[in-house]
Protein backbone atom coordinates (compact mmCIF):
# COMPACT_ATOMS: atom_id res chain seq x y z
CA UNK A 1 0.00 0.00 0.00
CA UNK A 2 1.37 3.40 -1.44
CA UNK A 3 0.43 6.83 -1.12
CA UNK A 4 2.54 9.53 -2.70
CA UNK A 5 1.42 13.31 -2.56
CA UNK A 6 4.35 15.23 -4.42
CA UNK A 7 5.06 18.15 -6.87
CA UNK A 8 7.51 16.54 -8.70
CA UNK A 9 6.49 14.64 -11.98
CA UNK A 10 6.25 10.92 -12.45
CA UNK A 11 6.79 8.75 -15.21
CA UNK A 12 3.29 6.53 -15.39
CA UNK A 13 4.79 4.15 -17.22
CA UNK A 14 8.00 3.23 -15.23
CA UNK A 15 5.05 4.10 -12.00
CA UNK A 16 2.99 0.18 -13.47
CA UNK A 17 6.23 -1.63 -14.12
CA UNK A 18 7.24 -1.07 -10.54
CA UNK A 19 3.50 -1.62 -9.32
CA UNK A 20 3.78 -5.31 -11.35
CA UNK A 21 7.06 -6.23 -10.28
CA UNK A 22 6.39 -6.02 -7.00
CA UNK A 23 3.23 -7.77 -7.04
CA UNK A 24 4.58 -11.52 -8.37
CA UNK A 25 1.69 -14.00 -8.50
CA UNK A 26 -1.27 -11.61 -8.83
CA UNK A 27 -3.35 -11.86 -12.02
CA UNK A 28 -4.77 -8.35 -13.26
CA UNK A 29 -3.16 -5.11 -12.55
CA UNK A 30 -5.77 -1.85 -13.25
CA UNK A 31 -3.71 1.59 -13.69
CA UNK A 32 -5.88 4.92 -13.99
CA UNK A 33 -3.60 7.56 -15.43
CA UNK A 34 -5.25 11.54 -15.20
CA UNK A 35 -3.44 13.91 -17.73
CA UNK A 36 -4.18 17.38 -17.56
CA UNK A 37 -7.03 18.07 -20.02
CA UNK A 38 -6.49 20.65 -22.80
CA UNK A 39 -9.22 20.41 -25.26
CA UNK A 40 -9.53 22.35 -28.55
CA UNK A 41 -12.97 24.14 -27.59
CA UNK A 42 -11.90 24.98 -23.90
CA UNK A 43 -8.30 25.05 -24.20
CA UNK A 44 -6.08 25.80 -21.28
CA UNK A 45 -2.76 26.69 -20.68
CA UNK A 46 -1.73 25.41 -17.24
CA UNK A 47 -3.43 23.81 -14.37
CA UNK A 48 -2.14 24.32 -10.76
CA UNK A 49 -3.35 22.63 -7.66
CA UNK A 50 -3.62 23.81 -4.43
CA UNK A 51 -3.11 21.28 -1.41
CA UNK A 52 -2.96 20.82 2.59
CA UNK A 53 -0.63 17.76 1.87
CA UNK A 54 -0.95 16.39 5.84
CA UNK A 55 -5.12 16.07 5.00
CA UNK A 56 -4.13 14.62 1.72
CA UNK A 57 -1.79 12.07 3.16
CA UNK A 58 -4.49 10.90 5.54
CA UNK A 59 -7.40 10.86 3.55
CA UNK A 60 -5.98 8.79 1.05
CA UNK A 61 -4.18 6.46 3.25
CA UNK A 62 -7.60 5.73 4.81
CA UNK A 63 -9.25 5.54 0.86
CA UNK A 64 -6.73 2.83 -0.12
CA UNK A 65 -6.91 0.94 3.02
CA UNK A 66 -11.09 0.92 2.72
CA UNK A 67 -10.27 -0.03 -0.77
CA UNK A 68 -7.91 -2.94 -0.02
CA UNK A 69 -10.30 -4.64 2.61
CA UNK A 70 -13.44 -3.96 0.26
CA UNK A 71 -12.24 -5.47 -2.55
CA UNK A 72 -9.77 -7.68 -1.22
CA UNK A 73 -6.61 -6.41 -3.31
CA UNK A 74 -3.30 -7.98 -2.99
CA UNK A 75 -1.86 -4.01 -3.73
CA UNK A 76 -2.77 -0.88 -3.95
CA UNK A 77 -0.79 2.86 -5.24
CA UNK A 78 -2.18 6.62 -5.42
CA UNK A 79 0.05 9.33 -6.40
CA UNK A 80 -1.19 12.36 -6.79
CA UNK A 81 0.60 15.80 -7.29
CA UNK A 82 0.35 19.28 -6.78
CA UNK A 83 1.58 22.67 -8.08
CA UNK A 84 1.57 23.93 -11.82
CA UNK A 85 1.11 21.50 -14.70
CA UNK A 86 0.76 22.11 -18.06
CA UNK A 87 -1.28 20.32 -20.92
CA UNK A 88 -0.37 16.31 -20.92
CA UNK A 89 1.09 15.95 -17.83
CA UNK A 90 0.09 13.23 -15.66
CA UNK A 91 -1.65 14.78 -12.21
CA UNK A 92 -3.01 11.59 -10.61
CA UNK A 93 -2.64 7.55 -11.15
CA UNK A 94 -4.16 4.87 -8.98
CA UNK A 95 -2.87 0.96 -9.33
CA UNK A 96 -4.49 -1.90 -7.79
CA UNK A 97 -3.79 -5.47 -8.21
CA UNK A 98 -5.79 -8.60 -7.74
CA UNK A 99 -6.23 -11.71 -8.48
CA UNK A 100 -9.37 -10.90 -10.52
CA UNK A 101 -9.68 -8.61 -12.83
CA UNK A 102 -13.03 -7.40 -11.47
CA UNK A 103 -11.71 -6.94 -8.10
CA UNK A 104 -9.20 -4.28 -9.49
CA UNK A 105 -11.73 -2.69 -12.11
CA UNK A 106 -13.73 -2.10 -8.76
CA UNK A 107 -11.03 -1.02 -6.66
CA UNK A 108 -9.63 1.43 -9.01
CA UNK A 109 -12.53 3.23 -9.79
CA UNK A 110 -13.75 3.47 -5.88
CA UNK A 111 -10.31 5.21 -5.33
CA UNK A 112 -10.72 7.25 -7.57
CA UNK A 113 -14.28 8.69 -7.15
CA UNK A 114 -13.37 8.78 -3.69
CA UNK A 115 -10.64 10.37 -4.06
CA UNK A 116 -12.20 13.57 -6.03
CA UNK A 117 -14.48 14.08 -3.32
CA UNK A 118 -12.53 13.69 -0.27
CA UNK A 119 -8.96 14.58 -1.17
CA UNK A 120 -7.57 18.36 -0.59
CA UNK A 121 -7.18 19.31 -3.56
CA UNK A 122 -8.33 21.95 -5.30
CA UNK A 123 -8.07 23.05 -9.33
CA UNK A 124 -7.27 26.16 -10.90
CA UNK A 125 -7.27 26.77 -14.43
CA UNK A 126 -5.35 29.15 -16.40
CA UNK A 127 -6.47 29.36 -20.35
CA UNK A 128 -7.28 32.66 -22.47
CA UNK A 129 -9.58 34.05 -20.59
CA UNK A 130 -7.74 34.25 -17.12
CA UNK A 131 -7.67 31.93 -14.15
CA UNK A 132 -10.37 30.45 -12.20
CA UNK A 133 -10.82 27.92 -9.55
CA UNK A 134 -12.98 24.58 -11.02
CA UNK A 135 -16.03 23.89 -8.96
CA UNK A 136 -16.97 20.81 -7.74
CA UNK A 137 -19.16 18.92 -9.87
CA UNK A 138 -22.00 17.10 -8.63
CA UNK A 139 -21.63 14.17 -10.45
CA UNK A 140 -18.32 13.66 -8.47
CA UNK A 141 -20.79 12.96 -5.47
CA UNK A 142 -22.72 11.15 -7.55
CA UNK A 143 -19.84 8.73 -8.54
CA UNK A 144 -19.18 8.57 -4.77
CA UNK A 145 -22.61 7.81 -3.41
CA UNK A 146 -22.89 4.48 -5.72
CA UNK A 147 -20.19 2.65 -3.11
CA UNK A 148 -22.64 3.64 0.08
CA UNK B 1 -5.13 27.42 17.40
CA UNK B 2 -3.68 28.37 13.84
CA UNK B 3 -6.20 28.13 11.25
CA UNK B 4 -5.27 27.18 8.12
CA UNK B 5 -7.29 28.59 4.67
CA UNK B 6 -7.31 27.45 1.41
CA UNK B 7 -8.33 27.68 -2.62
CA UNK B 8 -10.81 30.99 -2.82
CA UNK B 9 -11.36 31.04 0.39
CA UNK B 10 -7.93 31.51 1.10
CA UNK B 11 -7.38 34.07 -1.79
CA UNK B 12 -10.78 35.86 -0.58
CA UNK B 13 -9.28 36.54 3.01
CA UNK B 14 -6.03 37.67 1.81
CA UNK B 15 -4.22 35.17 3.80
CA UNK B 16 -3.39 31.40 4.26
CA UNK B 17 -3.28 30.88 7.69
CA UNK B 18 -3.58 33.10 11.25
CA UNK B 19 -3.19 32.16 14.60
CA UNK B 20 -6.92 33.02 16.70
CA UNK B 21 -7.70 32.79 20.59
CA UNK B 22 -11.63 32.13 20.72
CA UNK B 23 -13.24 31.38 23.82
CA UNK B 24 -13.99 29.02 25.54
CA UNK B 25 -17.88 29.02 24.62
CA UNK B 26 -16.58 28.39 20.90
CA UNK B 27 -16.33 24.32 20.95
CA UNK B 28 -17.12 23.19 17.38
CA UNK B 29 -15.89 24.13 13.93
CA UNK B 30 -19.52 25.21 13.20
CA UNK B 31 -19.37 27.49 16.33
CA UNK B 32 -15.81 29.16 14.98
CA UNK B 33 -17.05 29.62 11.52
CA UNK B 34 -19.80 32.00 13.49
CA UNK B 35 -17.27 33.63 16.03
CA UNK B 36 -14.79 34.71 12.95
CA UNK B 37 -17.89 35.84 11.01
CA UNK B 38 -18.89 38.00 13.70
CA UNK B 39 -15.36 39.11 14.34
CA UNK B 40 -15.13 40.41 10.60
CA UNK B 41 -17.50 41.42 8.28
CA UNK B 42 -14.92 40.55 4.90
CA UNK B 43 -14.37 36.94 6.61
CA UNK B 44 -18.36 36.41 6.85
CA UNK B 45 -18.55 37.72 2.82
CA UNK B 46 -15.86 35.26 1.79
CA UNK B 47 -17.13 32.34 3.51
CA UNK B 48 -20.31 32.64 2.10
CA UNK B 49 -22.85 29.88 2.10
CA UNK B 50 -21.65 27.93 5.59
CA UNK B 51 -22.64 24.56 4.85
CA UNK B 52 -20.13 24.91 1.07
CA UNK B 53 -17.32 25.24 4.07
CA UNK B 54 -15.37 21.94 4.74
CA UNK B 55 -12.93 21.75 7.91
CA UNK B 56 -10.41 19.53 9.01
CA UNK B 57 -9.15 19.92 12.99
CA UNK B 58 -5.64 18.28 13.40
CA UNK B 59 -5.68 17.16 9.56
CA UNK B 60 -8.45 15.14 9.78
CA UNK B 61 -11.58 15.82 8.01
CA UNK B 62 -14.81 16.94 9.96
CA UNK B 63 -18.20 18.06 9.93
CA UNK B 64 -19.21 21.30 11.27
CA UNK B 65 -20.01 19.78 14.65
CA UNK B 66 -17.03 18.27 15.57
CA UNK B 67 -15.34 19.29 18.90
CA UNK B 68 -11.97 22.27 18.23
CA UNK B 69 -11.23 22.22 21.93
CA UNK B 70 -7.72 21.42 22.02
CA UNK B 71 -7.15 21.20 18.66
CA UNK B 72 -3.73 22.62 17.53
CA UNK B 73 -4.78 23.72 13.95
CA UNK B 74 -8.06 23.54 12.35
CA UNK B 75 -8.70 24.21 7.95
CA UNK B 76 -11.43 25.60 6.40
CA UNK B 77 -11.87 25.04 3.07
CA UNK B 78 -14.03 25.06 -0.06
CA UNK B 79 -15.64 21.78 -1.64
CA UNK B 80 -12.57 19.63 -3.10
CA UNK B 81 -11.49 19.23 -6.90
CA UNK B 82 -8.72 16.59 -6.85
CA UNK B 83 -8.07 13.94 -9.31
CA UNK C 1 -7.52 2.08 -32.45
CA UNK C 2 -4.57 -0.52 -32.31
CA UNK C 3 -5.02 -4.73 -31.91
CA UNK C 4 -1.90 -6.50 -31.65
CA UNK C 5 -1.39 -10.45 -31.65
CA UNK C 6 1.96 -11.56 -30.78
CA UNK C 7 4.25 -13.92 -29.19
CA UNK C 8 6.75 -11.50 -28.07
CA UNK C 9 7.09 -10.21 -24.75
CA UNK C 10 5.69 -6.60 -24.58
CA UNK C 11 6.44 -4.26 -21.70
CA UNK C 12 3.53 -3.09 -20.03
CA UNK C 13 4.68 0.52 -19.06
CA UNK C 14 6.51 1.57 -22.24
CA UNK C 15 3.10 0.32 -23.88
CA UNK C 16 0.99 2.87 -21.54
CA UNK C 17 3.40 5.55 -22.30
CA UNK C 18 3.08 5.53 -25.72
CA UNK C 19 -0.43 5.48 -25.94
CA UNK C 20 -0.56 8.46 -23.47
CA UNK C 21 1.86 10.20 -25.53
CA UNK C 22 -0.56 9.62 -28.85
CA UNK C 23 -3.27 11.00 -26.69
CA UNK C 24 -2.64 14.60 -26.15
CA UNK C 25 -6.03 16.45 -24.90
CA UNK C 26 -7.31 13.59 -23.07
CA UNK C 27 -7.82 13.00 -19.74
CA UNK C 28 -8.04 10.02 -18.25
CA UNK C 29 -6.50 6.49 -19.23
CA UNK C 30 -6.93 3.21 -18.16
CA UNK C 31 -4.44 0.14 -18.53
CA UNK C 32 -5.03 -3.27 -17.56
CA UNK C 33 -2.66 -5.87 -17.62
CA UNK C 34 -3.44 -9.73 -17.08
CA UNK C 35 0.02 -11.31 -15.90
CA UNK C 36 0.65 -15.13 -15.60
CA UNK C 37 -0.76 -15.87 -12.45
CA UNK C 38 0.57 -18.67 -10.29
CA UNK C 39 -0.89 -18.97 -6.79
CA UNK C 40 0.96 -20.73 -3.68
CA UNK C 41 -2.13 -23.24 -3.30
CA UNK C 42 -2.33 -23.54 -6.87
CA UNK C 43 1.53 -23.11 -8.42
CA UNK C 44 2.39 -23.44 -12.29
CA UNK C 45 5.58 -23.20 -14.30
CA UNK C 46 4.30 -22.46 -17.45
CA UNK C 47 1.05 -21.16 -19.43
CA UNK C 48 1.19 -21.87 -23.08
CA UNK C 49 -1.60 -19.94 -25.57
CA UNK C 50 -2.61 -21.29 -28.38
CA UNK C 51 -4.10 -18.88 -30.85
CA UNK C 52 -5.98 -18.74 -34.41
CA UNK C 53 -4.05 -15.52 -35.22
CA UNK C 54 -5.84 -14.36 -38.24
CA UNK C 55 -9.67 -14.81 -36.37
CA UNK C 56 -7.91 -12.78 -33.51
CA UNK C 57 -7.49 -9.70 -35.23
CA UNK C 58 -10.76 -9.91 -36.61
CA UNK C 59 -12.60 -10.37 -33.18
CA UNK C 60 -10.40 -7.68 -31.36
CA UNK C 61 -10.68 -5.19 -34.05
CA UNK C 62 -14.91 -5.64 -34.22
CA UNK C 63 -14.55 -5.67 -29.85
CA UNK C 64 -12.09 -2.59 -30.17
CA UNK C 65 -14.64 -0.80 -32.65
CA UNK C 66 -17.58 -1.72 -30.56
CA UNK C 67 -16.37 -0.22 -28.25
CA UNK C 68 -15.00 2.69 -29.22
CA UNK C 69 -18.34 3.63 -30.18
CA UNK C 70 -20.24 2.76 -27.64
CA UNK C 71 -18.09 4.44 -24.57
CA UNK C 72 -16.89 7.34 -27.37
CA UNK C 73 -13.22 6.49 -26.35
CA UNK C 74 -10.47 9.09 -28.52
CA UNK C 75 -8.25 5.72 -28.53
CA UNK C 76 -8.13 1.81 -27.56
CA UNK C 77 -5.31 -0.50 -27.50
CA UNK C 78 -5.09 -4.04 -27.36
CA UNK C 79 -2.53 -6.21 -27.33
CA UNK C 80 -2.90 -10.22 -27.00
CA UNK C 81 0.32 -12.60 -26.30
CA UNK C 82 0.10 -16.16 -27.48
CA UNK C 83 2.65 -19.16 -27.11
CA UNK C 84 4.59 -20.16 -23.34
CA UNK C 85 4.94 -17.65 -21.05
CA UNK C 86 6.05 -17.84 -17.73
CA UNK C 87 4.76 -16.85 -14.34
CA UNK C 88 4.80 -12.81 -13.75
CA UNK C 89 4.97 -12.29 -17.64
CA UNK C 90 1.96 -10.01 -18.77
CA UNK C 91 -0.52 -11.68 -21.06
CA UNK C 92 -2.68 -9.69 -22.44
CA UNK C 93 -2.92 -5.56 -22.07
CA UNK C 94 -5.95 -3.01 -22.65
CA UNK C 95 -5.69 0.52 -22.91
CA UNK C 96 -8.63 3.12 -23.00
CA UNK C 97 -8.61 7.05 -23.78
CA UNK C 98 -11.53 9.09 -22.80
CA UNK C 99 -12.05 12.84 -21.75
CA UNK C 100 -13.94 11.16 -18.89
CA UNK C 101 -12.68 8.31 -16.24
CA UNK C 102 -15.96 6.84 -16.25
CA UNK C 103 -15.96 5.85 -20.06
CA UNK C 104 -12.54 4.93 -19.72
CA UNK C 105 -12.82 2.45 -17.11
CA UNK C 106 -16.38 1.05 -18.68
CA UNK C 107 -14.67 0.54 -21.96
CA UNK C 108 -11.59 -1.57 -20.54
CA UNK C 109 -13.92 -3.59 -18.85
CA UNK C 110 -15.71 -4.26 -22.01
CA UNK C 111 -12.86 -5.33 -23.94
CA UNK C 112 -11.93 -7.71 -21.07
CA UNK C 113 -15.22 -9.10 -20.72
CA UNK C 114 -15.50 -9.77 -24.29
CA UNK C 115 -12.20 -10.37 -25.13
CA UNK C 116 -12.06 -13.23 -22.66
CA UNK C 117 -15.17 -15.23 -24.46
CA UNK C 118 -14.75 -14.07 -27.91
CA UNK C 119 -11.46 -13.89 -28.95
CA UNK C 120 -9.60 -17.66 -30.55
CA UNK C 121 -7.06 -18.06 -27.52
CA UNK C 122 -6.97 -21.28 -25.69
CA UNK C 123 -4.92 -21.72 -22.26
CA UNK C 124 -2.97 -24.57 -21.31
CA UNK C 125 -1.59 -24.71 -17.78
CA UNK C 126 1.69 -26.89 -17.09
CA UNK C 127 2.33 -27.28 -13.15
CA UNK C 128 3.73 -30.18 -10.63
CA UNK C 129 0.46 -31.96 -11.53
CA UNK C 130 1.33 -32.06 -15.48
CA UNK C 131 -0.47 -30.13 -18.74
CA UNK C 132 -4.02 -29.33 -18.93
CA UNK C 133 -6.15 -27.24 -20.98
CA UNK C 134 -7.85 -24.40 -18.54
CA UNK C 135 -11.57 -25.05 -19.11
CA UNK C 136 -14.32 -21.65 -19.68
CA UNK C 137 -15.65 -20.59 -17.10
CA UNK C 138 -19.51 -19.71 -16.57
CA UNK C 139 -18.73 -16.36 -14.40
CA UNK C 140 -16.45 -15.31 -18.03
CA UNK C 141 -20.46 -15.58 -20.31
CA UNK C 142 -22.05 -13.86 -17.09
CA UNK C 143 -19.33 -10.65 -17.24
CA UNK C 144 -20.15 -10.48 -21.18
CA UNK C 145 -24.01 -10.74 -20.72
CA UNK C 146 -24.10 -7.52 -18.26
CA UNK C 147 -23.29 -5.53 -21.54
CA UNK C 148 -26.08 -6.92 -23.22
CA UNK D 1 -12.09 -27.06 -48.36
CA UNK D 2 -9.32 -26.95 -45.44
CA UNK D 3 -10.47 -27.43 -41.77
CA UNK D 4 -8.24 -26.39 -38.94
CA UNK D 5 -8.49 -27.62 -35.64
CA UNK D 6 -7.38 -26.05 -31.63
CA UNK D 7 -7.02 -26.63 -28.52
CA UNK D 8 -7.91 -29.86 -26.98
CA UNK D 9 -9.70 -30.94 -30.64
CA UNK D 10 -6.57 -30.42 -32.32
CA UNK D 11 -4.87 -32.42 -29.49
CA UNK D 12 -7.62 -35.60 -29.45
CA UNK D 13 -7.90 -35.40 -33.28
CA UNK D 14 -4.43 -35.53 -33.55
CA UNK D 15 -4.09 -33.16 -36.21
CA UNK D 16 -4.42 -29.19 -36.70
CA UNK D 17 -5.75 -28.85 -40.01
CA UNK D 18 -6.42 -31.72 -42.96
CA UNK D 19 -8.73 -30.85 -46.57
CA UNK D 20 -12.32 -32.58 -47.31
CA UNK D 21 -14.87 -32.07 -49.94
CA UNK D 22 -17.96 -32.61 -48.82
CA UNK D 23 -20.90 -33.23 -51.61
CA UNK D 24 -22.96 -30.44 -52.26
CA UNK D 25 -26.00 -31.20 -49.52
CA UNK D 26 -23.14 -30.18 -46.39
CA UNK D 27 -24.54 -26.73 -46.33
CA UNK D 28 -23.53 -25.57 -42.91
CA UNK D 29 -20.88 -25.21 -40.02
CA UNK D 30 -23.47 -28.01 -38.32
CA UNK D 31 -23.43 -30.43 -41.62
CA UNK D 32 -20.20 -30.17 -41.75
CA UNK D 33 -19.96 -31.50 -38.23
CA UNK D 34 -22.36 -34.45 -38.79
CA UNK D 35 -20.38 -35.19 -41.80
CA UNK D 36 -17.16 -35.08 -40.60
CA UNK D 37 -18.39 -37.32 -37.52
CA UNK D 38 -20.58 -39.94 -39.90
CA UNK D 39 -17.02 -40.10 -41.75
CA UNK D 40 -14.93 -41.03 -38.70
CA UNK D 41 -15.78 -42.88 -35.37
CA UNK D 42 -12.62 -41.13 -33.74
CA UNK D 43 -13.84 -37.80 -34.72
CA UNK D 44 -17.59 -38.07 -33.34
CA UNK D 45 -16.16 -39.16 -29.77
CA UNK D 46 -13.34 -35.83 -30.27
CA UNK D 47 -15.82 -33.43 -30.42
CA UNK D 48 -18.14 -34.67 -27.73
CA UNK D 49 -21.38 -32.40 -26.91
CA UNK D 50 -22.09 -30.37 -30.15
CA UNK D 51 -22.86 -27.11 -28.44
CA UNK D 52 -19.70 -27.16 -27.02
CA UNK D 53 -17.91 -26.66 -30.64
CA UNK D 54 -17.35 -23.45 -31.92
CA UNK D 55 -16.65 -22.58 -35.36
CA UNK D 56 -15.28 -20.02 -37.59
CA UNK D 57 -15.80 -19.59 -41.71
CA UNK D 58 -13.20 -18.01 -43.12
CA UNK D 59 -11.92 -16.52 -39.96
CA UNK D 60 -15.41 -15.01 -39.20
CA UNK D 61 -16.40 -16.27 -35.99
CA UNK D 62 -20.12 -18.22 -36.79
CA UNK D 63 -23.20 -19.99 -35.26
CA UNK D 64 -23.74 -23.65 -36.61
CA UNK D 65 -26.62 -22.78 -38.96
CA UNK D 66 -23.85 -21.00 -41.02
CA UNK D 67 -23.58 -21.14 -44.45
CA UNK D 68 -20.23 -23.09 -45.70
CA UNK D 69 -20.72 -22.68 -49.46
CA UNK D 70 -17.96 -21.14 -51.18
CA UNK D 71 -15.82 -21.22 -47.75
CA UNK D 72 -12.29 -21.88 -48.01
CA UNK D 73 -10.94 -22.41 -44.25
CA UNK D 74 -13.84 -23.71 -41.88
CA UNK D 75 -12.09 -23.83 -38.31
CA UNK D 76 -13.76 -25.79 -35.37
CA UNK D 77 -12.10 -25.31 -31.41
CA UNK D 78 -13.45 -25.88 -27.71
CA UNK D 79 -15.13 -22.35 -25.78
CA UNK D 80 -12.25 -19.88 -25.81
CA UNK D 81 -10.36 -19.38 -22.50
CA UNK D 82 -7.93 -16.06 -23.29
CA UNK D 83 -7.94 -12.50 -21.51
Amino acid sequence: MTVRVETARFDPGAETNAFLAAGKGAGAAVTFTGVVRSLPDDPITALTLECYPELAINQLTAIVEQATARFGLLAATVIHRYGTLLPGEPIVQVMTLSPHREAAFRGAEFLMDYLKTDAPFWKQETGPGGTHWVEAKAEDDVAKARWE
Amino acid sequence: MKILYFAWLRERLNRGEEEVSPPAEVATVGNLIDWLAARDEAFALAVGKRALIKAAVDARLVNHDAPITGASVVALFPPMTGG
